[in-house]
């Protein structure tokens, strides 16, 4: 005989799904509209993504006032964990997306735009991300994954080019063996624990003083090889060159930055509590990871002839390098490791903006890419400005001070310093410089060498339109000025991650 | 007393500026004229403040600060005392007969304007040089004079030759000059100033050891200036300047300035005797040395360099053995027949379109009687027939050095004079005697301007006569000067070696006479080893060449090319392209097959499992 | 005149963005105005600046970021005053004296921004300050070089950005320890410099934190063995390039070994002092010999600015007021002198587009004034007294002599060894009859260019007559530098090699043993 | 006869799962391939299965719904991307998919 179930309305607390919701609801309406109105324009659904996005913001920021008021909320079976983590993991993902879905507003007519769909997955896709750092439940996060991961490669091949599906396979495909690594390893640890939620399991595994470290290793094993595939750790990394030159420029930039925050929210989650518990195998492992992913990354990213994948080895380099953060595990470093997201998410948003408006529909002779160098010859004469923010962007991305990333960078060796990792610091340190060739590769072609192509043709700026030129004024002026914003959001973002326990 | 010493000091500092406006421009008469007439007042000045100084005041004035930091400080301070003003005087007589002597000597050339620029400031140096008060001022003009030399030495700057030596002689000069600097380095440190008199007062407390060290780097700054063996070569070298330039620079008064420094420097070289002796030494040896060469040289010019050479080491001698004001008279003499036997040389020169094999020339005497009287003064004051000045200057440092009891110094320097009078008189004899061999070679030969015969009188007449200031001259310089008295007490034996000396000196003119009366090629001799190795110059220039600046040349380029290029350099490139290099290498990894992509992913878990196993394995190993 | 220093680092930034407005057939006059009126403010600096004051003047402070410490803070003293005036100079001079350019907008917009950050990195007082100005310095230089260059100029320009780069990233990570170091003495994050000053390390954190701020500062110098970019930057950089390079940028590192090594690690200044003497030494004769050996004019000016820089270097290692006096007077010695060698350089280049020394021979005959003006800068270049060179030069081989007298004897090889090169270069192309026939007509130094070189000669000349005013203020602010260091000194050597100027104790003392 | 227990339940996933990685590391077909990954998430399903039985708790068999419900939606998506690479190409070999590279 059953029990009638009580659950008071209150305790399930369901305004801790408001911001997942906002999305889902902007994404329902979006099809029913399609459904009521076919062939209206993609403006419409632009603003209306806009505005939901908006909102969910609004709700987030809310939330942060709560959070200071009332510290961390479960909600929902307590399945929702309304933490600092998860505060400013959202607001990223929610700001990033923001300043993303204007990019399809551009001059040239890109078919994936004109469908609803697309807006529709797109909102989908957030609430995924969402979902994912706002729960520390193990099966919500696998659900938000693939929630998101799902909606992505089909927005990767919505591109509708030879590339974008070879690219959406190739990610679906490694993707699939990613969540099979994640469920496997989400069983070892349900069977040594009993529980799928994280702080249930590191109480069991602290209770038990570890003495199942074999298995845990193992577990944590699978669930680091799954995430590191959607941190692009090498050797996880392989889908990424592939899939952000596969992917339309712009949306190559939001991958680099909104998927990764999530998966770095639930890295912190899962594995910060074992580098807490001095496992000395995992430190091992995070140092040997972090290093590699920089430094090969890096080289990789040397040898590139085309601008949008030498940005994909780029982003996987400063993956590796935020990757330290867990490592180091100090709220400093947690701390930095937002800061350097938020920074990081301006400039490479801004640099591929770049990219983006750059894009032409038709390649001219001798170009086998959609960027190579080779196109950026000569920018500084025929569009000065443009090269300059360009210039500006990947100046930033090196961390030349006192641009965006610079200040990441700063907090991030600081907080290797004060953690102890004298060596890892200088790693990172000499990591910015060999970073800097690359970058420096393209300021030479824009600012230093003739124009390689005929100019006649317009192969610059042609898909520019007033939106996309706002993103990126906006970007350049955060880039520019951001030593101004340093110091409002490290207070935040170090209020949230410490009353976060983190 | 103080405006004398400004106008002393800076007349010729306004001559030379006076001078360079008209650099650019053609010859203007002017442009010499008015360094001469400064020049003049400059020794006017300089004739008031010796007769203020022989009655035992001195002038000593602070203009302004050099330089002030920490402990340092260094003024521009000038003294006028009696030696410094032995030196002005020597100095403003010297280089107002050599302007006015070059007015016509440079009349053709077209830098004329330029020439006296550079003259003017070269007095200009020369009493900073002498009149500072502290050793930093000196070295400003130590070096001042340095710069001048090398512009006048490559004065005519087309001319490789010239260039080459006037490069040599500042590079020489500068390695003395490093010696120099660090001796007054330590004098700062040891005494913490660089004024003479808070110095040498200073010094009596200092040990000894460290007073030896001193003592040898301003000598080694000393050898430099005044050309001593090793840094010897850049003199005769330096010859390649206009001749004026030579009387007044490199015979009268800068290669007298190493001299100068040490008498200068007494208090100094008193504490140590045993330093002094090692000067003597190798004054008496250069003494001999450069007279040994100038025996068989066939460069007119050269050959009175060497002279200068071997006069220098007298004077050396004299300033080692303590006798400070035998060096410093003897060093005013040979300023004055010195210059006087250079100035002749250039109205040869200009007779001859600049020819200096005296081989080519003879019988001059008959066309340039004037110039002829004039050297052959100079000749005879050279190697100290008496009365001529040479005479109580030369043989006074012989005595001195028989009465320190240093009886081989005296021998070589005895040997030295005869060698002297022999070269002496082989240039006149081949100059002035014999035939007239110059009509071989098309030249025609005449006489130099008047007023530039009148210009060099006063020299000639002090080459005679300044052996009758000696005790005037004694009494005023002791005054800052240790009184010493050379007497050789047994008369007999002062008389035997006076007379003696004398005699043999004549000798040794007469072979001169005898031998080159005629002049003949002597081909014997020239195939004589001795001969080569003189006529070499002992291989000097040769060896320095060979073992010195081929392989400074060398080295350098090797230091270029294959250390900084290659190794320096290279190391950096190489460390950029491993990074790049191994990017090239390994990116095959990524090739773009999805298998191989997956592949890698499941290599990546393996390792991490592996790991964990020997992980785990290890826990359990160290629990149990 | 509070915020003058705000003005003179800003006031040329501004005008750059401001210039991108003018029209590029007016921007140079526009540009000679905005310098004018910077330089014209530096002097107002210097007007203002009291010299018997040894401290930090005109200082101004705002807090950027102050949960970490930064702030933007700055101020100047004796030590950096002058290079400030000498950065604005020549910015100055560089401008209004710049032959025909293509793109001249981009230059003259380009060269306003150098001059910010030139400014900016003497004036800051802020170590993360420091760092942004110090590195921003390479991205305007990193144009100049790679886009007015020689044939090699993206070679040399990319060399130089990261060499120099790298370096620094080095240097901000011994940053980044100080102020932990300072946060676990004192619980608060802070980059100032004058609290840093305060803070005694422990001999083995100074060791390292100096090795890692030597890492930067040694390449920016640059000392042997890091020296290699510097030819080739200026072998390829246009003219204005290499005198701003060597003028001012160049001096960003010897000005660092001041400002933060000394007074920061005093024990370990002692500790390195020998085998960073070494390496000058090395600096002075291996490259002064290597300059002998060069072909190319401008690259003997290049090397010779590696052997002087090692005379700064040893001067700066004295560890005693005169040595640092005399170093930091020689940085703005060298500044002019080596600038104004370049400046020449470029003269001539301007009319044949060769270097190569071998293409000339017997200019003095054919441009007698600007061999006359080349020749007096060779002379000071060699440090002929009365000349600017020689007090610096004078005063660092004198203090040096105070801590080891063979090292000085080694090191003052430098005085031959510079004769030599200089005056066979000298030699090379000034003297000797003209042999090749485009050279017989070549013009002398024209009105433009005389603007540059006279006052230049002047500056070389009265400095080297009567350094007092600038030597004084430098001299006040170095002893405070010193008594700084003698203060802080741990270990017994460094308390002896570094002298005690006065006798009670004057500074209030942190230490971080009791943390550690 | 023996008792079939959890570990027996763990050692197949096990098996199974290895069997899947073999399976994706090995095949070259892209069909094959989604084979493969069902194989590693149905793996992990029995698992899930049986030990949610031995702790008699909900959550693990809910964890294998989940992974079914994603399993099939991946199956669609996948699908239709392959149908649409097959449509492009005329072929599901891997071979087919190496216009990237580097």
């Amino acid at each position: 005989m059953l029990e009638p179930v009580n659950i008071s309305l209150e305790s399930l607390n369901l305004s801790t799904l408001t911001p997942m919701l906002i999305p889902i609801i902007g994404a329902l309406v979006i099809l029913c509209i399609d459904l009521i109105k076919g062939g209206l324009n993609k403006s419409l659904y632009v603003m209306l993504s806009l505005l939901f996005l908006l909102m969910d913001f609004g709700s987030l920021v809310d939330f942060a006032q709560l959070f200071s008021e009332n510290g961390t909320m479960m909600g929902f079976f307590d399945v929702m964990l309304i933490d600092g983590l998860a505060i400013i993991g959202q607001l990223i993902i929610v700001v990033s997306s923001m300043l993303f879905i204007p990019l399809s507003l551009t001059s040239k007519r890109f078919h994936e735009y004109s469908y609803p769909e697309f807006y529709a997955l797109f909102l989908f896709m957030i609430a995924g991300f969402q979902f994912m750092v706002a729960t520390d439940n193990l099966i919500l996060i696998f659900v938000g994954l693939e929630l998101a991961s799902l909606a992505l490669y089909t927005l990767i091949a919505l591109h509708n080019r030879n590339k974008s599906f070879e690219a959406a396979i190739k990610y679906f495909t490694m993707g699939a063996l990613a969540a099979g690594f994640f469920s496997f390893g989400a069983m070892i640890l349900y069977a040594l624990t009993g529980s799928i939620e994280i702080n249930q399991i590191s109480a069991v595994l602290a209770a038990d003083e570890y003495s199942n470290i074999g298995f845990v290793l193992v577990a944590v094993t699978f669930l680091l090889a799954s995430f590191g595939f959607k941190l692009s750790l090498i050797p996880f990394h392989a889908w990424t060159p592939d899939v952000y030159e596969g992917s339309s420029a712009a949306l190559a930039g939001y991958m680099s930055v909104v998927p990764k925050i999530a998966a770095f929210v639930v890295a912190m989650r899962l594995f910060e509590f074992l580098v807490h518990s001095n496992v000395v195998w995992l430190e091992t492992i995070l140092y040997v990871l972090v290093v590699l992913t920089m430094t090969l990354a890096n080289i990789w990213a040397l040898v590139q002839s085309d601008v949008k994948r030498m940005l994909a080895y780029s982003s996987i380099s400063h993956a590796g390098f935020v990757m330290a953060a867990i490592l180091i595990g100090t709220t400093q470093a947690n701390s930095a490791l937002f800061l350097y997201w938020v920074l990081f998410a301006f400039s490479n948003l801004g640099a591929f903006a770049m990219l983006w408006v750059n894009r032409q529909k038709v390649l001219v002779a001798g170009q086998d890419s959609d960027h190579p160098f080779e196109k950026f010859a000569g920018l500084v004469r025929t569009m000065p400005t443009a090269a300059a923010i360009m210039g500006l962007f990947m100046l930033s991305l090196a961390g030349l001070p006192p641009f965006g990333v610079f200040w990441g960078k700063m907090y991030m060796i600081a907080s290797a310093v004060s953690g102890g990792y004298t060596v890892l610091a200088l790693i990172m340190a000499l990591n910015s410089a060999i970073a800097a060739y690359y970058y420096l590769k393209l300021i030479v072609f824009m600012f230093m060498k003739e124009p390689v192509y005929d100019t006649d043709k317009a192969i610059h700026m042609v898909n520019a339109s007033m939106p996309l030129k706002s993103i990126i004024g906006f970007a350049t002026v955060f880039t520019i000025f951001s030593v101004l914003f340093v110091s409002p959001l490290m207070e935040f973002i170090t209020a949230l991650v410490y009353n976060s326990g983190y | 007393m103080e405006m004398y010493l400004y106008i002393a000091l800076f007349a010729p500092l306004a001559g030379s500026l006076f001078a360079a406006l008209f650099s650019a421009s053609p010859k203007t008469l002017i442009a010499g004229i008015v360094p001469s007439a400064l020049l003049f007042v400059s020794f006017l000045s300089s004739l008031v403040l010796l007769v203020y100084v022989m009655g035992g005041e001195t002038v000593h004035v602070e203009m302004m600060t050099w330089m002030a930091t920490g402990d340092l400080y260094i003024p521009y301070g000038f003294l006028v005392d009696q030696v410094s003003a032995t030196m002005m005087m020597v100095v403003t007589i010297v280089s107002t007969i050599v302007h006015i002597y070059s007015i016509g000597y440079m009349d053709h050339d077209k830098s004329f304007n330029r020439f006296f620029a550079w003259l003017s400031a070269f007095v200009f140096s020369m009493m900073i040089l002498v009149m500072s008060d502290n050793f930093a001022g000196l070295f400003i003009g130590w070096e001042g004079v340095g710069l001048c030399s090398w512009a006048l030495i490559g004065f005519w700057y087309h001319k490789e030759s010239a260039t080459w030596a006037a490069n040599e002689a500042f590079i020489m000069n500068r390695i003395a000059d490093l010696g120099m600097l660090i001796g007054i380095f330590l004098i700062y440190w040891n005494t913490g100033s660089l004024q003479y008199d808070k110095v040498f007062a200073a010094m009596s407390h200092v040990d000894i050891a460290i007073v030896s060290t001193i003592g040898i780097f301003l000598f080694i700054g000393a050898m430099g200036k005044s050309a001593q063996f090793p840094l010897h070569t850049w003199l005769a070298d330096a010859m390649e300047g206009p001749t004026p330039v030579s009387a007044l620079i490199h015979a009268a008064t800068m290669v007298t300035a190493g001299v100068y420094l040490v008498v200068r420097a007494n208090p100094i070289y008193d504490l140590i005797p045993d330093v002094g002796y090692f000067i003597a030494c190798l004054g008496a040896f250069v003494a001999m040395f450069a007279a040994s060469m100038a025996l068989v040289n066939r460069d007119m010019k050269r050959i009175i360099a060497y002279s200068t050479l071997s006069q220098l080491g007298y004077m050396f001698v004299a300033a080692g053995l303590g006798a400070y004001w035998v060096a410093l008279f003897h060093l005013m003499a040979h300023a004055f027949f010195k210059a006087l036997l250079f100035l002749g040389a250039g109205n040869v020169m200009h007779a001859m379109n600049d020819e200096l094999d005296p081989f080519k020339m003879g019988g001059l005497r008959h066309t340039m009687k004037g110039t002829f009287i004039m050297m052959t003064l100079a000749s005879v004051a050279l190697a100290g027939i008496f009365p001529l000045a040479g005479f109580f200057s030369k043989d006074l440092i012989l005595e001195v050095a028989f009465i320190e009891n240093h009886y081989i110094l005296y021998t070589v320097l005895l040997l030295t004079a005869g060698m002297t009078a022999f070269y002496s008189f082989r240039l006149v004899a081949l100059i002035f005697h014999g035939e007239e061999r110059y009509k071989l070679f098309g030249f025609h030969p005449h006489e130099a301007y008047k007023y530039m015969l009148i210009a060099m009188s006063p020299l000639a007449l002090l080459a005679v006569i300044a052996g009758a200031f000696k005790m005037t001259y004694f009494e005023m310089v002791t005054k800052v000067l240790p009184m010493t008295e050379y007497h050789v007490h047994n008369p007999i034996v002062y008389w035997i070696m006076t007379i003696g000396t004398q005699l043999f000196v004549i000798a040794c003119i007469l072979y001169a006479y005898r031998k080159y009366e005629v002049a003949k090629e002597d081909k014997k001799m020239e195939e004589n080893i001795g001969y080569k190795i003189l006529w070499n110059q002992y291989y000097i220039p040769h060896f320095y060449e060979e073992y010195i600046s081929k392989p400074y040349r060398e080295l350098s380029r090797i230091f270029w090319k294959d250390i900084d290029m290659k190794v320096v350099d290279a190391t950096v490139d190489m460390v950029a392209n491993v990074f790049y290099k191994t990017g090239e290498k390994t990116r095959g990894m990524q090739d773009g097959n999805l298998s191989s992509m997956l592949q890698l992913m499941v290599v990546g878990l393996v390792a991490m499992l592996a790991l964990a196993a020997v992980y785990s394995i290890a826990t359990v190993l160290v629990a149990g | 005149m509070d915020s003058i220093l705000t003005i003179l680092i800003f006031f040329p930034a501004v005008a750059g963005v401001l210039g991108f407005v003018v029209h590029k057939d007016s921007i140079r006059a526009y540009g000679i105005s905005v310098a004018a009126i910077e330089f014209a403010l530096s002097l107002v600096l210097w007007m203002g600046y009291d010299p018997n004051v040894s401290g930090m003047q005109f200082m101004e402070s705002i807090p950027l970021i102050p949960e970490f410490g930064i702030s933007y803070l700055l101020g100047v003293d004796g030590i950096s005053l002058f290079i400030i005036v000498m950065a604005s100079f020549f910015t100055m001079i560089g401008i209004a004296t710049l032959g025909e350019t293509k793109r001249i907008k981009d230059m003259i917009i380009t060269l306003l921004f150098l001059q910010m950050t030139m400014i900016g990195v003497f004036a800051s007082l802020d170590a993360i300050l420091f760092y942004v100005f110090w590195e921003l310095s390479l991205v305007p230089m990193l144009y100049i070089i790679g886009a007015w260059g020689g044939p090699l100029r993206i070679y040399a320009s990319v060399k130089f950005f990261l060499y120099t780069f790298t370096g620094s990233l080095v240097m901000l990570v011994g940053m980044l320890f100080m102020a932990y170091f300072y946060q676990q003495a004192t619980g608060v994050w802070s980059f100032s410099l004058l609290e840093w000053y305060r803070l005694i390390l422990p001999e083995n954190y100074q060791l390292w934190l100096f090795a890692a701020f030597f890492f930067g500062f040694a390449i920016k110098v640059p000392m042997f063995p890091f020296h290699t970019w510097l030819p080739y930057a200026h072998g390829q950089a246009p003219t204005i390039g290499s005198v701003l390079l060597a003028a001012v940028l160049l001096k960003m590192g010897t000005y660092a070994f001041v400002r933060f090594s000394l007074p920061l690690f005093p024990d370990a200044s002692v500790f390195f002092m020998m085998p960073i003497a070494v390496l000058a030494i090395i600096m002075i004769i291996y490259t002064a010999m290597v300059a002998y050996a060069q072909e190319d004019l401008k690259q003997v000016i290049a090397y010779s600015s590696v052997s002087h820089m090692g005379v700064i270097i040893l001067g700066t290692f004295a560890l005693n007021v005169e040595g640092i006096a005399g170093s930091v007077f020689l940085m703005i010695g060298h500044g002019i002198v080596s600038g104004a060698l370049f400046y020449l350089v470029g003269v001539i280049y301007d009319r044949r587009h060769t270097k190569m020394m071998r293409e000339f021979g017997g200019l003095a005959s054919v441009m007698p004034r600007y061999a006359t003006i080349f020749g007096i800068m060779v002379m000071a270049s060699v440090g002929l007294p009365l000349t600017i060179n020689f007090v610096g030069e004078f005063l660092s081989l004198l203090g040096f002599y105070k801590q080891s007298h063979i090292m000085t004897l080694l090191a003052g090889i430098a005085i031959i060894v510079g004769a030599i090169y200089m005056l066979a270069a000298y030699k090379k192309v000034f003297f000797g009859e003209v042999t090749k026939e485009e050279n017989k007509k070549l013009p002398d130094v024209n009105k433009r260019e005389m603007f540059a070189l006279i006052p230049l000669t002047v500056i070389a000349l009265w400095l080297g007559i009567y350094p007092k005013p600038i030597l004084e203020p430098i001299s006040n602010s170095t002893e405070s530098i010193v008594q700084l260091m003698h203060d802080k000194a741990i270990t017994q050597e460094a308390k002896e090699r570094i002298p005690n100027l006065v006798d009670e104790m004057s500074i209030s003392r942190t230490s971080t043993q009791e943390a550690h | 006869m023996m008792e079939i227990g959890l570990n027996h339940y763990l050692v197949l996933s096990t098996i199974l799962f290895a069997i899947g990685l073999l399976g994706i590391m090995r095949r070259r077909n892209l069909l094959m391939l989604f084979f493969a990954t069902e194989i590693l998430l149905n793996s992990v399903n029995i698992a899930f299965a049986a030990i949610s039985h031995f702790y008699g708790d909900l959550s693990g068999q809910m964890f294998a719904f989940f992974v079914i419900a994603i399993a099939a939606s991946e199956v669609a998506v996948g699908l239709g991307l392959l149908v649409v690479w097959f449509k492009r190409s005329g072929s599901i070999d891997l071979e087919t998919l190496k216009s990237m590279r580097g």
